[in-house]
């Protein structure tokens, strides 16, 4: 099909479903009326039972963990996924020396620039830690916190230079945060299993409201979040970041071009 | 309250319209910005729908790693054109 | 510990076993993660073989957290994500743990350069697919769906050859915006039901009657599970993503990751909507005919393929749509033979994958016309593969046999024929190129000739026995007499929707003519006696084949921009339906 | 006023296929997927809104005054790392596509098909 006769069909489909959405839109509760009692139930009984004030890290982490559990192994999949993807065509051999742009110099960095950048990457990943680690009492968590800890890296790059941020970011050690992380997740939901009771179970002592420990167990599976979230996409700015360098010795003699 | 919800109804209305930015922005290069802004507007909608922990998130991803991606995507692809 | 401690067990395991691996890829010699996945995917197996037998005693259920429904003081109120294991989702969970153990096997050698990658990205699939069995809550069920997806976009893209990556591309895509669907839906199920536990919801629904919103939530999440499920005219991205996957992957895609977007259907059906009049009477009705259109159209696209991973793709299409409108039909026979079908079939398709992943590494090449004559000296998997294709087409043995009997039983006679015919189709394409590459009979080649191919080939670096064991062993245990299972299956079939219910009586095999089969035999006879038109109305006749069969073929166009479009055309297809 | 999100949320989703449906460039084409995605993010945060309530937050206000749905958040975090996932995934493929191809238009991308060779 061309783009125009796709057009066409998708206006006649447009056609049976614009009055079907106005139907289920008029039909919903309206917006900003309350909730579903699911909801409400969490707001009220929370609090109380773990001893936590952010909610959404209550259901993230302890109500609803095993969703958190697949979520965090699904961005595992995806980065182990864009890794292969990337590293197969690069080989598996040059993977740990820093790639390069024949032809362009390395420029040298202002001294400033460099202190700058360094400072700035400090105080980003010391926000992400602080925004990981009080995320059962404000908004924030293990994830947040995680990805903010990851751009910081970026900030590394910009002012060491491609080589330098290149020797500093070690692939495996990353990997290694990132699984350990996991594992870490799968521990914590297996652990209380050993004692005899329902996976990811509240089994620690639960803290005080507002404390910065607070929530029991959910501590333990923030940190595994923020770990392996950190590592996650710490790999994943990495192998983006070599594919921009790397000279096309591209190893796919097996295509079949006619 | 009404300012609240003004505020509301604008975030929603500029959600909308920076999407469409997003899709009429053929060249990808522009694109990322638009990309970038459009994550941006989303966290201030979250914002203002009362969802502080999905606004961090959706700024932190929304505009800063995923463009960063697309950006390196594309130098990368630049860089393979370059040695065609 | 508990029984039912169990069930996080059969998810945590490999979930954790694949955060090793990954962590310590770097150091691990190669040949450790090989036989720890062997062993980890057989270890689910057995987990769950003992789920089967607990649960035939009454369903097992657990609560992550402790988050019981008592532990919210409210009436209808289910804070936490529950597992639940009734005879039915044990045992698929059970059968897709075996396949990932012999596609393991057949895999050994084949992936040795990198790292334990692979192996890290099966497991998550693995997990995944256990999750999406066992679990009672529609966004955990979500997860696990955007978990197998992720899992099998990457491994799509494995090979990185140029087809492998379009079609890991238009496969991305299409699911990408299937989960979008999936989750709206679950969004407004949730708006409209304030939970997201199975049954709570089921009470729910029967409790408000039909609402639009739920219908609209329904028809969000089930054109999602649909799109996994690869149902017309969801089902465009099928055939390029399984053909181009390496074969060990397409084992499980075929066999397994598909059929498990139909249970999930099922499930759905079964234990959230079975109050809603609007519901059931889009599942009896549109869904049944959307199913045999599937049939027909997957059964006709398979016999006019000849790349053999194409052809299988489509053939699963077709089984597909079979499966279905059984679990269309709506009666418990028809459930039953929904379930045992799945199982039979990706028994089935998972040795073919196989045998045609063994003429890739041996033969180097997957087409059926280039293969021509190449196949002596592989007798075991030669005798496999027409094994394989007479079973698919229809031979009154084993399992499939089984299953399309209890389909039967409860089916209309026009659902019976298409069925037949689409069965037929499939059996007659896989002899067709078996008889071609292993006995060296070919008539002139018809519609097949003019389809999608490509050279290609994968790593021989592995023994020849080694790689033909597993579709053996699949193929042997295909053959299991229905009378074995049917007691089980009685109880999976009536537990699915009600977790206490008595098992149902199952009907007796009957000796009947098997017209399928015959059917079978029939268009493998006409693919053989086929010879160069020479009369003018022959050729009339073949220009008139060959532009029906074009046109179909245009139809799977291979363009993302074709299949996003045709999947919207499915939504309002279903809007249309309730309008109507 | 009632109905805005929802129609935002459709509208969000209807645009992103159209970029979808007439893109020409793969890049482009996942840059719109975000766009249907976030279709999904405004429509649930949007179902658990409550109006005049606060944040889920119970740091400054004391637990027991209104507070909008925390569930729904917990599932749009899940599905932005989603998305994260997805992205990731698609730019990693389009950069091999390039690599092979040396062409990122939809249009030209048909798995299976020998290439015509007419874009070059």
């Amino acid at each position: 099909m061309t783009p125009r006769s796709r057009l066409v069909l998708l206006a006649l489909a447009a056609l049976i479903l614009v009055p079907a959405i106005v139907r289920i839109a008029l039909v919903l509760p309206g917006f900003g009326a309350p909730t579903a009692l699911y909801g409400q139930t969490v707001n009220a009984l929370l609090p109380d039972l773990r001893h936590v004030t952010n909610m959404v890290a209550a259901v993230n982490f302890d109500v609803r963990g095993i969703d958190t559990l697949g979520e965090e192994f699904m961005l595992l999949c995806a980065v182990t996924g864009a890794t292969v993807l990337l590293r197969g065509a690069r080989g598996e051999r040059g993977n740990l020396r820093a790639g390069h742009i024949s032809g362009r110099p390395v420029l040298a960095r202002a001294d400033a620039t460099t202190l700058v950048c360094r400072i700035a990457a400090s105080v980003t990943m010391l926000f992400g830690i602080s925004v990981a680690l009080h995320g059962m009492t404000t908004p924030g968590g293990g994830f947040q916190g995680g990805v903010i800890a990851a751009s910081g890296l970026l900030l590394l790059y910009l002012g060491e230079g491609y080589a330098v941020w290149r020797a500093l970011m070690r692939g495996p050690i990353l990997a290694l945060l990132e699984g350990g992380g996991a594992l870490l997740f799968v521990l914590c939901a297996a652990g209380p299993l050993v004692a005899g009771r329902p996976a990811l179970e509240n089994v620690l002592p639960l803290g005080d409201l507002k404390d910065l420990y607070s929530g029991g167990l959910m501590v333990g599976v923030n940190a595994a979040v923020a770990l392996a979230v950190a590592g996650g996409f710490g790999l994943l700015l990495l192998e983006f970041m070599e594919e921009t360098r790397v000279p096309a010795d591209d190893p796919a003699p097996e295509e079949a071009e006619p | 309250m009404s300012g609240a919800s003004d505020g509301l109804i604008a975030c929603l209305l500029l959600a909308g319209i920076t999407g469409l930015l997003v899709v009429v922005t053929r060249d990808p290069c522009r694109q990322v910005y638009a990309l970038a802004g459009n994550g941006l507007v989303l966290g201030l909608l979250f914002l203002a729908l009362e969802a502080p922990d999905v606004a961090l998130s959706e700024i932190a991803v929304g505009t800063a790693v995923t463009p960063f991606l697309f950006l390196a995507t594309l130098a990368a692809i630049a860089t393979d054109r370059a040695q065609r | 510990m508990s029984p039912d401690a169990i069930l996080p067990v059969a998810v945590l395991l490999p979930l954790g076993v694949a955060a090793l691996l990954l962590g310590l890829a770097h150091w691990l010699p190669t040949q450790l993660p090989k036989l720890v996945a062997i062993v980890t995917a057989l270890a689910v197996c057995g987990l769950c073989i003992l789920l089967i037998r607990q649960s035939l005693d009454g369903p097992v259920i657990h609560w992550f957290g402790g988050w019981t429904p008592d532990a919210s003081h409210r009436p209808d109120v289910v804070l936490g994500i529950g597992f639940q294991a009734d005879p039915a989702s044990a045992a698929l969970a059970a059968f897709c743990a075996f396949l990932f153990g012999a596609a393991f096997v057949f895999a050994w050698g084949y992936f040795d350069a990198e790292h334990a990658h692979f192996h890290v990205l099966m497991l998550l699939f693995l997990a995944a697919m256990v999750g999406f069995c066992l679990t009672r809550d529609l966004f955990n069920l979500f997860v696990w769906f955007e978990l197998m997806s992720v899992a099998a976009f990457a491994l799509t893209a494995y090979p990185l050859g140029r087809s492998a990556l379009e079609g890991a591309f238009h496969f991305t895509v299409t699911h990408a915006l299937a989960s979008f669907l999936m989750l709206a839906g679950t969004g407004l199920l949730y708006a409209g039901t304030s939970t997201l536990d199975f049954a709570a919801m089921g009470l729910i629904v029967a409790r408000l009657g039909s609402d639009p919103v739920l219908t609209g939530g329904f028809v969000l999440v089930a054109s999602a599970l649909l799109t996994k499920a690869a149902i017309l005219p969801f089902h465009l991205w099928l055939a390029d993503a399984h053909a181009v996957a390496p074969s060990p992957v397409s084992v499980i895609f075929s066999g397994a990751m598909v059929s498990l977007g139909l249970f999930g259907l099922a499930k759905l059906v079964a234990q959230v909507f079975p109050a809603d009049p609007h519901v059931m009477g889009l599942v009896h009705g549109l869904l049944l005919w959307l199913g045999l259109g599937t049939a027909l159209v997957g059964g006709l696209m398979a016999y006019a393929q000849r790349h053999l991973k194409r052809m299988l793709a489509f053939s699963t299409v077709a089984h597909l749509g079979i499966m279905l409108s059984a679990l269309a039909a709506g009666t418990g026979t028809g459930t039953a033979g929904f379930l045992l079908y799945a199982i039979g079939h990706g028994l089935v398709k998972g040795a073919l994958f196989m045998l045609t992943g063994i003429l890739l590494a041996q033969r180097r090449s997957a087409d059926e016309i280039v293969l021509y004559r190449q196949g002596p000296g592989l007798w075991a998997p030669g005798l496999a593969m027409i094994a394989g294709g007479l079973l698919l087409g229809g031979l009154p043995l084993g399992l499939m046999h089984g299953a399309t009997h209890l389909m039967h039983d409860s089916a209309a006679l026009p659902v019976t024929l298409v069925v037949t015919v689409a069965t037929a189709l499939t059996g007659a394409a896989v002899l067709r190129a078996a008889s071609r590459i292993f006995l060296g009979w070919s008539g002139a080649p018809g519609p097949e000739l003019l389809a999608p191919t490509e050279r290609e080939h994968e790593k021989p670096d592995r023994p020849i026995w080694l790689m033909a064991l597993p579709p053996l062993v699949l193929l042997t245990i295909t053959l299991t007499p229905f009378e074995a299972v049917a007691p089980v299956l009685g109880a999976a079939a009536a537990r699915l929707s009600q977790p206490d219910a008595m098992p149902l009586p199952l009907p007796p095999m009957r000796r009947e003519c098997p017209v399928a089969l015959l059917l079978t035999g029939l268009l493998f006879l006409f693919a053989h006696l086929r010879r160069r038109p020479l009369t003018s109305s022959a050729r009339a006749l073949v220009r008139v084949e060959r532009w029906s069969f074009g046109a179909l073929q245009a139809l799977h166009s291979g363009l993302i921009g074709d299949y996003v479009t045709w999947m919207i055309v499915g939504l309002a297809v279903f809007a249309a339906a309730r309008i109507g | 006023m009632s109905l805005l999100p929802w129609f935002v949320a459709a509208w969000l989703f209807a645009v992103g296929l159209y970029g979808i449906v007439t893109s020409r460039h793969c890049v482009h084409l996942i840059g719109c997927l975000t766009v249907c995605q976030s279709a999904t993010y405004v429509l649930l945060l949007g179902l658990g809104f409550v109006r005049g309530a606060g944040p889920p937050v119970f740091y400054d206000h004391p637990p027991g005054m209104p507070a909008v749905d925390p569930v729904v958040q917990a599932l749009v975090l899940t599905d932005i790392v989603v998305g994260a996932a997805v992205s990731a995934l698609l730019l990693a493929i389009a950069i091999q596509v390039q690599r092979r191809r040396c062409t990122l238009d939809p249009q030209a991308l048909r798995p299976l098909r020998p290439s015509k060779r007419t874009a070059e």
